[in-house]
């Protein structure tokens, strides 16, 4: 299932703030699909997805149909998401084991997957696992099966690093996690198309595109 | 996607066309999709490239497709058997290709399929017939073969019973190769028994997870 | 699970019948075994297995715990054996799908599989699925996997063709099935054991050891 | 064979020798054999590799495993956490070998070790720094890395019920590795809320048949 969106480039005053991103990934999720949000800042976007979208969420720890974080009387040690936090099972809900479930991700049969990023590069390549830092203790869960299962990959990310150095780059220097996987990155600034053809600007927020292709080492094109 | 619910057999399979690759489950007459088969006769489709265990029995089902040379070519474990006459007939006159494949080689072919693996080196088969032209390898002293996934465009399976969200159960023996299709097609049909409600089954039951269903028919029928 | 048998030489006067030969085999297999009967001949070794032997069997269509052939009112098309007769269900019973079912037996989980056989070889090797004439349409079914799955293969053949040629051989002239994955053959004539040392002859039925040496084109030790 | 019922925790574990290799159930608390995994602890096995998820976290289980240097070389995918503070210091120390796997290439190891599955090509970490040195390939225009079996001794597994055939089931995410760790061990040691008569689990869903069960052992608890 492919997805939506509006092919007019749009923008506001202001940059986004993590809620109001979460909301704008949630409205670009085709109905009927079934998603994985990984674990951090994209489980946010479950807050925004109404029941009429009829979406399907998978936890790569073994279900789908996974519901909001469990409160009080619900909180069940045995169903849990893939940051080992609490959850609730909705009605259609099914599990399965993790040789099982990374199947599901790896045979592609997952629409869309949200992950947060150190890095993307122009041409959709990853970079969340490893600082690559010296004394980092290495860590990667299912961040590349993740990367490369679903038939699209949505990064969400803040565009600029502290010291102000964009995170969207021409090649990487973070170690990668998958290569030519992403196809949409959701920033606070700006929402990026990845395609063969090149970066496009879908949206800018709180910047005009000059200023913001003014600031990425990245060719764009405003859609 | 919720699956489609079709009004029927035939609509279930009225977007198969010529030269596709469609997967029929099944194991003698247990978890046979007849109904599916007997449709997919009836729409006419040919040039179709079929995955069974068999190559059809008797006068009916995949051996009347067979019959009528409506499959260009066939990958099963087990062919010849005593009422094959028309699957043998095709043969002997040059009038179908046969892949032939050991039962589990087959089985986890479709599997690798829907898990995404690139290719998977097996025991089964080496030092066989069915390993010549293949890449071997000898892994801790014992032989291997390479196989690689068999994709689809269809699958064709029968289940016991769906949800509306298309999760499935299946019936004692008749679950077979059903799971492992659905999962290796781009587009899966299922006939069941009886559709229930969401929530109509256990998830801890759950055999096929909706997300590989894709079109669903109701057709009722001998279940216990 | 290893199995035990006597280690000196036993012999009758006459050849065994096809339900003595298959008395046998049930009698050689391990308490508490999980065992797959293959199609055809084999499966008459379901009938000698005594309930306190606590034998599983396993059908390769998806199913452990398969009980004795269906009659009557239990006939149910939804359940059936690999040779896709009407079985039953015994307590403690579990369906699985076709892969898991092959790679509980490529896994090395069965501790016996008995099949039938048109050659085994002193090394055994076995060939059983394909005659190789001319014309002959081939068909494998599971016979590959069943011959290299389980923990020990038995075959159960006649020990002579029509023709009154071995069908233990030096090498084989029939396609192969599986290299080096026969250790017993029993037969109405005698009962080998086949070891990395050669083929010794367990018990002599209806023949002497002398004269079956003559007519073997095999090296043979007495047990 | 049937399984062995221990008597304890302790009992249950009793055979395993230094050098093994030992699975370990679980993701978060969610499927961890907490009184298997202290069983280990107190029998005295050293020198162990051991396979998890995770490399133990806070002052329990796992990482009091570490701690006290019985574990030489751990197999996860995810060591780093708040408080993995054991691993880290063995880890710094340079007194744990550590080889780090992508989730689902560790699931589908474990996979193919009780699958009898010699070696597959997975697209996971095709491209990446866990890929040097291995085996790769393209096919079909995409690359795929070849990954091994990953056989081991034991297995620790946390379920909710067992028949007196060793049939399981599961709760919830707490199936998780257990089935494909107890398929891939030689010997699979299951600890669970209850043990019911045979018969007593239906035969649809049985999630791990009993052939993959070695020995069980009736914790009771919490599970609801």
């Amino acid at each position: 299932m492919s997805t939506t969106y509006t092919s007019t480039h749009t923008s506001t005053d202001a940059p986004l703030g993590k809620d109001e991103l979460a909301q704008l990934v949630a409205a670009d999720i085709t109905r009927g699909s079934f998603v994985n949000l990984g674990i951090g800042q994209p489980t946010l976007v479950s807050n925004y997805l109404s029941p009429d979208q009829d979406v399907t969420l998978h936890t790569e720890n073994g279900m789908l149909g996974m519901g909001p974080q469990a409160t009080g009387e619900q909180v069940d040690e045995d169903l849990i998401n893939a940051g080992k936090i609490p959850v609730t099972e909705l009605p259609g809900a099914s599990y399965f084991h993790h040789a099982d479930s990374f199947a599901m991700m790896r045979g592609g049969h997952l629409d869309v997957c949200v992950l947060g990023a150190f890095q993307v590069s122009q041409s959709g390549d990853l970079a969340n696992w490893h600082t690559g830092a010296p004394g980092a203790i290495p860590a990667v869960g299912g961040a590349m099966d993740l990367a490369i299962g679903a038939k699209e990959t949505w990064v969400m990310m803040g565009l600029f690093t502290k010291q102000g150095e964009s995170k969207l780059v021409e090649a990487l220097t973070y170690p990668v996690t998958g290569l030519g996987c992403v196809s949409r990155v959701y920033t606070e600034s700006a929402v990026f198309l990845i395609r063969p053809e090149g970066v496009t600007v879908r949206s800018t927020h709180g910047i005009t595109f000059e200023e913001l292709a003014g600031r990425l080492p990245v060719e764009l094109t405003r859609a | 996607m919720a699956p489609r619910f079709a009004a029927s057999a035939a609509d279930a399979v009225s977007g198969i066309r010529d030269g596709a690759t469609v997967l029929i489950g099944g194991f003698g007459n247990a978890g046979q999709p007849m109904e599916l088969i007997d449709a997919l006769m009836d729409c006419g489709a040919t040039d179709l490239t079929v995955v069974n265990n068999n190559a059809g029995q008797a006068d009916a089902g995949l051996a009347l497709l067979i019959k009528e040379r409506r499959v260009k070519k066939i990958i099963c474990s087990f062919p010849r058997q005593s009422d094959s006459w028309h699957f043998d007939e095709a043969y002997r006159a040059g009038e179908i290709e046969l892949e032939l494949v050991p039962q589990g080689n087959l089985a986890e072919r479709l599997r690798a399929a829907g898990a995404g693996i690139g290719g998977f080196f097996t025991p089964t088969g080496y030092g066989t017939l069915l390993a010549e032209g293949k890449e071997t390898r000898v892994i801790d002293g014992k032989g291997y073969v390479l196989e690689s996934p068999i994709h689809a465009d269809f699958a064709l399976v029968k289940a016991l019973r769906a949800d509306r969200t298309g999760n499935l159960v299946y019936r004692k023996t008749a679950r077979n190769f059903g799971p492992i299709m659905a999962a290796a097609a781009k587009h899966a049909i299922v006939q069941v028994s009886e559709v229930v409600e969401t929530g109509g089954i256990d998830p801890e039951a759950v055999v096929t997870p909706g997300i590989y269903v894709d079109t669903v028919v109701e057709i009722g029928g001998t279940n216990r």
